[in-house]
């Protein structure tokens, strides 16, 4: 008997505890900087065209294959008087979010520090009701870069 | 039959190496245990390797677990390992509750005859490690209580292709993904 | 043949019941809500949660939501189910559970009927539920359901006994004025109202601690509550008998289930708290209004409902023979005890105190005979290899 | 008996009863078919399968690198450890040397991801017993944040990857010493929040004492490890007797019970997460500043050939990885040795002769977890 | 009002109520099907197995051994009832009614004590 009363006692003890849930779309916790969510491309501020050069390197690297790449020769490169300095750039990137294991080792491989990955809640919340509209293109993965709405972090 | 005689039939460096190496591993136990077996040892990065022919294995496990100076009376893990045209090795981790050591038993089974006898005689705890192993490797245990596979599916038969082989193709999957999926989008909001 | 509701007199019987009991559904239907609410809500404080937020103010919706969804729902009916026995199922666990508001009394002088031998009409009439058990169970060919079925009626029956003689034993000891001639009182009633009325002073939990403690247990059991949820136990037979029902058919056993609880919970106001009578004969001579009543018995009834949420959110489950073992071996005897102990001290006119001395010491007594049981427990039924023989034998 | 039923026409049948893939108190996709005379367990047939990945296969075709995602998600509820058995592995056969402060910080978050993971036992264990709800959110409320401090360190809720074969992926925090002490103080109160409510509770102790029996012998010949066996009373732990990282280096006991049942395992565990707190503390005394990675590591990992059997202490037991390399940047066979298969070989005669009730509870309490058993 | 008048009036309710319980159930059930989705797949015939398919039919004599507890509670509850009036009378006949229902009790009492003896109330 003493036992159960003991177990009474722990749950009226929680019982009069703050709750630990909370209401989650309307509130969301404050994500840690390093948050991984799924990976997105970098937009470089400067000279207004994604790092990416298209240099296949994650596309290698990825374990579960859900990268394709592209590259092209850059329209803004210094030979053609543009203001980059890089000679190749971009040209399609699809990442397959719903294959993605969100690993960080896209991240890890780049050269350019052209990939971060997500650290915020929009990364998150990508519910659809199609699975091929969770295969990104380079506009979907660059939009929030470009808008500025990305703190990346990019280990080392 | 004595150490001799069996590293007889290896190269003669090799023989000196056996000599050199294993002073400081539990092979001269090992070995006076299973002198009535063909033995060979090897070392890996952490334990003991010794080979037992398949014929013999059983023999040699159950010496192995019956020996007062071993008692490896806990089988960790049994597996097979696929070498491709040098056939299948099956391997067994041992483990000594009481003696606080390791062995690794290992035995090679020609491609043509994959065939062994079961070690749930020994252990029970072989049991679901040989079902996984004959359903990935195709080796048969002959003698296994329960010789139904364990992972595999039941209502598929999958008795002609064995996954962890490496001639079984790795990774066939229809990948929703890229190029293709990505071209057709791009040619709808073209057209 | 008119009695009067209302003020109003000379009502004819037949408009006068049915006024009684269309209050009585559109009352058991608000609160049932209200309580499963008031569960969810509850049971999430003891768990740190936040329970129903969603609909409406804090979730108060909830179980309107719930309710309108469970309408919405396809109600469906396994093929190889016995169509009889499996539609019927929710009437009879239904209809016997509301036929038990007829005699709660609500406040003073207001309920369906003062029945005389109301206690006996209320066990007689909850247990037939158990047969709409059984025959859910059955029906629904469902091997988690006959299970729970068999359970269900296992417990059932098994502790209805302890719920019969923990009233009995109170019934005992109620203090009736007889003929006001004589000023003499007799003892016994099964009459809720002269049970209530005599509790004006002391509430019987004061003479009766033990059957009152009884009661709560076999409560529990009849109410299929944790830790007597055996026959509906969620991580064992996943719903028990309720399994293959869906939508509406399934909430009438949900209904049945807190109109029970209701309706125990009120039962246990009026029988060991004094209803809506104030202790210490409180406000005896000028009694108060009647929504001050609502009051009291609802706080009363409250504190067994309360108790009964709390326990579901901090025990766990019985195993069935443990539970089995529980009603026959220990409550049973204790309750034969305490009946004829009481009738022993009301028999020979001894104190009444004696009847809260053995009380008391039933209660030491029920401790440490589970105490004893789970320090030494029984040794298991029977290894398989025995278990073979002797079902062969 | 007091009743001969064998020579009536009302001859019983025993009942099939098919507990799982689905429902009852899912524990992953596993099944069983119990066969049921009244309510005693008569034969039990465990089937698993339903959640095999090939995980071995993939690894085989990922080289190093991308290997330790994968070893993620056979362990899903302690990703560390299923990681750090795997690089253990590749740093053995390649012979790398790890710094000692990612040793260090690999031991807290293997004791902290042990923690978790028992927290998540008791919570599931709980309910599974009939506790409605409580033990769950308890457990999930300190697993919670656990989890969430190892998103603040390696980015992940559960499939981390921040192992790497020599040593982690990337520096932790500034604050971390702080944020684990501040989890441990929590955690502190999950494990008197769950003695309280369940270790003296009369129910709980009639439930599980005696039940789903293994005796020490018997659960050596099962193979069993882990918490399962130490309750069986075999001091079985690898931290312990073959000590890897700096377990050797700091003090505690190997913590037994003898009863070999259900409660016995149940305590073991909750012991054990008192035990990690302890091990966590002394291991943030010895925390120093150095680098996390060997000076020397080569981009492209290439392993010389050799083959090595791994074991670490999991926190469902013995997590074993064995890698053949022949030489090149992927394993040339990778085995998962599965704690959870081997106790669970042991269910059959944990449970025949018991009570559908307790078959439910012996599973809780061998605490599976489907993706390892299936990989 | 003569006693059966009394007795009718009184019941009367019980009546209406189980009237009116059966009414409501069904009104529910004839709400549900006017609400909701009604569709024949045979998919939804079948039971509940843990998503497995049935092995076979549920409804076989199955092993339960609680009709000994049957038999006791009908013992038992037929014996409640013989203590219901007793209970309302028994001061004022005196001891000796108490004194009988002390031996009846104490029968039934030896009764159980013997199935619990031979184990009959041990749940299988």
């Amino acid at each position: 008997m003493r036992g159960i009363l003991k177990s009474l006692a722990t749950t009226l003890s929680t019982f009069s505890r703050r709750p630990v849930t909370r209401l989650y779309p309307e509130g969301h916790r404050d994500l840690p900087e390093r948050d991984r969510a799924f990976p997105v491309l970098l937009w470089d501020k400067d000279i207004d065209e994604p790092f990416c050069t298209g240099c296949h390197a994650c596309e290698r690297a990825c374990p579960v294959e859900c990268m394709t790449v592209t590259m092209t020769d850059n329209p803004n490169h210094t030979t053609n008087d543009g203001n980059s300095k890089r000679r190749k750039i971009v040209d399609k990137f699809y990442i397959d979010y719903a294959r993605c294991m969100r690993c960080n080792i896209c991240v890890e491989v780049c050269n350019f520090e052209a990939i971060a990955m997500n650290n915020t809640w929009q990364g998150h919340e990508t519910s659809v009701y199609d699975r091929a509209d969770l295969v990104m293109d380079l506009p979907q993965l660059l939009v929030q870069s470009k808008a500025k709405q990305l703190e990346e972090w990019v280990p080392e | 039959m004595s150490t001799d005689d069996n590293a007889a039939g290896t190269a003669e460096e090799a023989q000196v190496e056996v000599v050199d190496t294993f002073d400081d591993t539990i092979w001269d136990t090992v070995n006076r245990t299973l002198r009535a077996v063909d033995v060979r040892p090897e070392r890996s990065a952490l334990d003991l390797i010794i080979h037992i022919p398949h014929a013999d294995i059983i023999r040699g496990l159950r010496m192995l677990k019956q020996d007062a100076d071993l008692q490896f009376n806990y089988l960790r893990c049994l597996t097979a390992v696929d070498n491709e045209s040098e056939g299948i090795d099956v391997v067994y981790q041992l483990y000594s509750v009481p003696k606080n050591i390791n062995l690794t038993v290992k035995t090679t089974l020609p491609n043509e005859n994959k065939v062994i006898e079961t070690a749930t005689t020994v252990w029970k705890a072989a049991n679901w490690l040989e079902r996984e192993t004959a359903e990935m490797f195709g080796v048969s245990f002959s003698g296994h209580p329960d010789p139904r596979p364990l992972l595999m599916p039941e209502d598929i038969d999958m008795s002609d292709t064995y996954p962890l082989l490496k001639s079984h193709p790795f990774a066939e999957i229809d990948v929703l993904q890229g190029e293709i999926l990505g071209h057709d989008r791009d040619a709808e909001g073209e057209g | 043949m008119s009695t009067e509701i209302f003020g109003f007199d000379g009502v004819n019987v037949w408009v006068d019941g049915l006024v009684r009991v269309l209050l009585i559904v559109g009352f058991m239907t608000v609160v049932v809500m209200g309580l499963i609410y008031g569960e969810r809500k509850i049971l999430a404080r003891f768990q740190q949660r936040l329970g129903p937020t969603r609909t409406g103010p804090v979730g108060l919706l909830q179980s309107v939501a719930d309710a309108l969804k469970l309408v919405g729902k396809e109600d469906l009916r396994p093929r190889n189910a016995d169509a009889w026995t499996f539609e019927l199922a929710p009437y009879l666990v239904f209809v016997p559970v509301f036929l038990g508001f007829v005699i709660v009394p609500f406040v003073l002088d207001w309920q369906v009927r003062i029945l005389e031998l109301g206690l006996l009409y209320f066990v007689a009439v909850t247990g037939i539920n158990i047969v709409g058990w059984i025959m859910a169970g059955w029906g629904s060919d469902n091997r988690y359901a006959m299970i729970g079925g068999m359970r269900a009626a296992a417990q059932g029956i098994s502790y209805e006994l302890p719920l019969v003689l923990s009233l009995l034993a109170v019934a005992m000891v109620v203090e009736v004025p007889s003929d006001s001639a004589t000023g003499e009182s007799l003892r016994g009633s099964l009459n809720l109202n002269e049970i209530i009325a005599a509790q004006a002073e002391i509430p019987n939990l004061v003479w009766q601690p033990l059957v009152l403690i009884v009661f709560f247990i076999a409560a529990l059991a009849e109410l299929n509550r944790t830790p007597f949820d055996i026959p509906v136990g969620e991580s064992e037979v996943v719903g028990g008998p309720f399994v293959e029902y869906s939508g509406i058919r399934w909430s009438m056993f949900f209904l049945a289930e807190y109109a029970a609880l209701l309706i125990m919970s009120l039962i246990f106001a009026a029988v060991f708290l004094g209803g809506w009578a104030w202790p210490a004969g409180l406000f005896q001579d000028d009694p108060w209004p009647r929504w001050a009543q609502a009051l009291l018995v609802t706080g009363k009834a409250g504190l067994f409902i309360f108790m009964v949420f709390w326990v579901r959110a901090s025990v766990p489950r019985l195993r069935i023979d443990q539970l089995m073992s529980f009603t026959w071996k220990i409550l049973l005897p204790l309750m034969f005890a305490q009946v004829l102990i009481n009738g022993l001290v009301l028999v020979y006119d001894w104190p009444e105190i004696v009847l809260t001395v053995t009380g008391l010491v039933g209660v030491l007594v029920l401790v440490m005979a589970v105490d004893r049981a789970v320090r030494h427990p029984r040794p298991r039924p029977a290894p398989a290899t025995q278990l073979e023989g002797e079902a062969a034998s | 008996m007091v009743v001969d039923t064998s020579a009536t026409e009302f001859e019983t049948q025993d009942l099939l009863l098919n507990v799982g893939p689905q429902h009852p108190s899912t524990h992953g996709v596993f099944r069983m078919v119990l066969e049921i005379d009244g309510e005693l367990v008569k034969d039990l047939v465990p089937y698993i399968g339903y959640l095999h990945r090939g995980a071995e296969k993939l690894c085989e075709n990922n080289d190093f690198r991308q290997g330790i995602g994968y070893m993620d998600r056979t362990e899903y509820l302690a990703a560390h450890n299923a990681e750090l058995s795997y690089v253990m592995a590749v740093e053995a056969l390649a012979e790398i040397e790890v710094p000692e402060r990612a040793q260090w910080i690999r031991m807290i978050l293997c004791e902290l991801n042990r923690i978790s993971s028992h927290f998540m036992f008791l919570g599931a264990f709980g309910v599974d017993v009939g506790v409605f709800g409580t033990p769950f959110i308890y457990g999930w409320r300190e697993r919670e944040r656990i989890i969430d401090l190892f998103e603040e360190i390696s980015g992940d809720r559960m499939m981390f990857a921040y192992f790497r074969a020599g040593g982690l992926a990337w520096e932790v925090p500034l604050n971390f010493p702080e944020r684990v002490r501040e989890v441990l103080e929590s955690a502190r109160q999950g494990v008197k929040d769950f003695d309280g409510l369940l270790t003296q509770n009369e129910i709980f102790i009639a439930r599980t004492k005696n039940v789903g029996v293994i005796t020490a012998d018997d659960a050596i010949e099962m193979g069993m490890s882990g918490p399962t066996i130490r309750a069986s009373g075999v001091p079985l732990d690898l931290r312990k007797t073959e000590p890897y990282l700096q377990y050797d280096q700091i003090s505690f006991e190997t913590i037994t019970a003898d009863g070999g049942d259900v409660f016995d395992r149940y305590l073991v565990r909750l012991q054990e997460i008192s035990q990690s707190i302890d091990l966590i503390e002394q291991c943030l005394e010895r925390l120093e500043d150095g680098p996390i990675m060997p000076e020397k590591m080569p981009r492209m990992l290439r392993l010389p050939e050799g083959e090595v059997y791994i074991r670490t202490e999991a926190p469902r037991g013995e997590y074993g990885i064995y890698m053949v390399s022949k030489g090149g940047n992927k394993p040339h066979r990778l085995k998962v040795r599965s704690a959870c298969l081997s106790n669970l070989q042991a269910l059959k005669q944990m449970c025949v002769g018991q009570y559908v009730a307790d078959a439910i509870i012996v599973l809780g309490s061998i605490d599976i977890v489907l993706s390892e058993v299936d990989r | 009002m003569l006693p059966t008048d009394q007795l009718f009036s009184d019941y009367v309710p019980v009546l209406i109520a189980s009237i009116a319980g059966f009414i409501l159930v069904i009104s529910a059930l004839i709400g549900s099907r006017l609400l909701a989705p009604f569709s024949e797949e045979r998919e939804k015939g079948t039971t509940y197995e843990c998503g497995m398919l049935p092995l076979r039919r549920a409804s076989t004599n199955v092993g339960n051994r609680f009709y000994l507890y049957g038999i006791l509670f009908i013992i038992f509850d037929v014996e409640a009832v013989f203590i219901f009036p007793w209970v309302l009378t028994f001061v004022g006949v005196g001891p000796l009614a108490y004194w009988t229902m002390v031996t009846f009790v104490a029968i039934l009492g030896l009764g159980l004590a013997y199935a619990w003896k031979k184990g009959a109330l041990q749940w299988r």
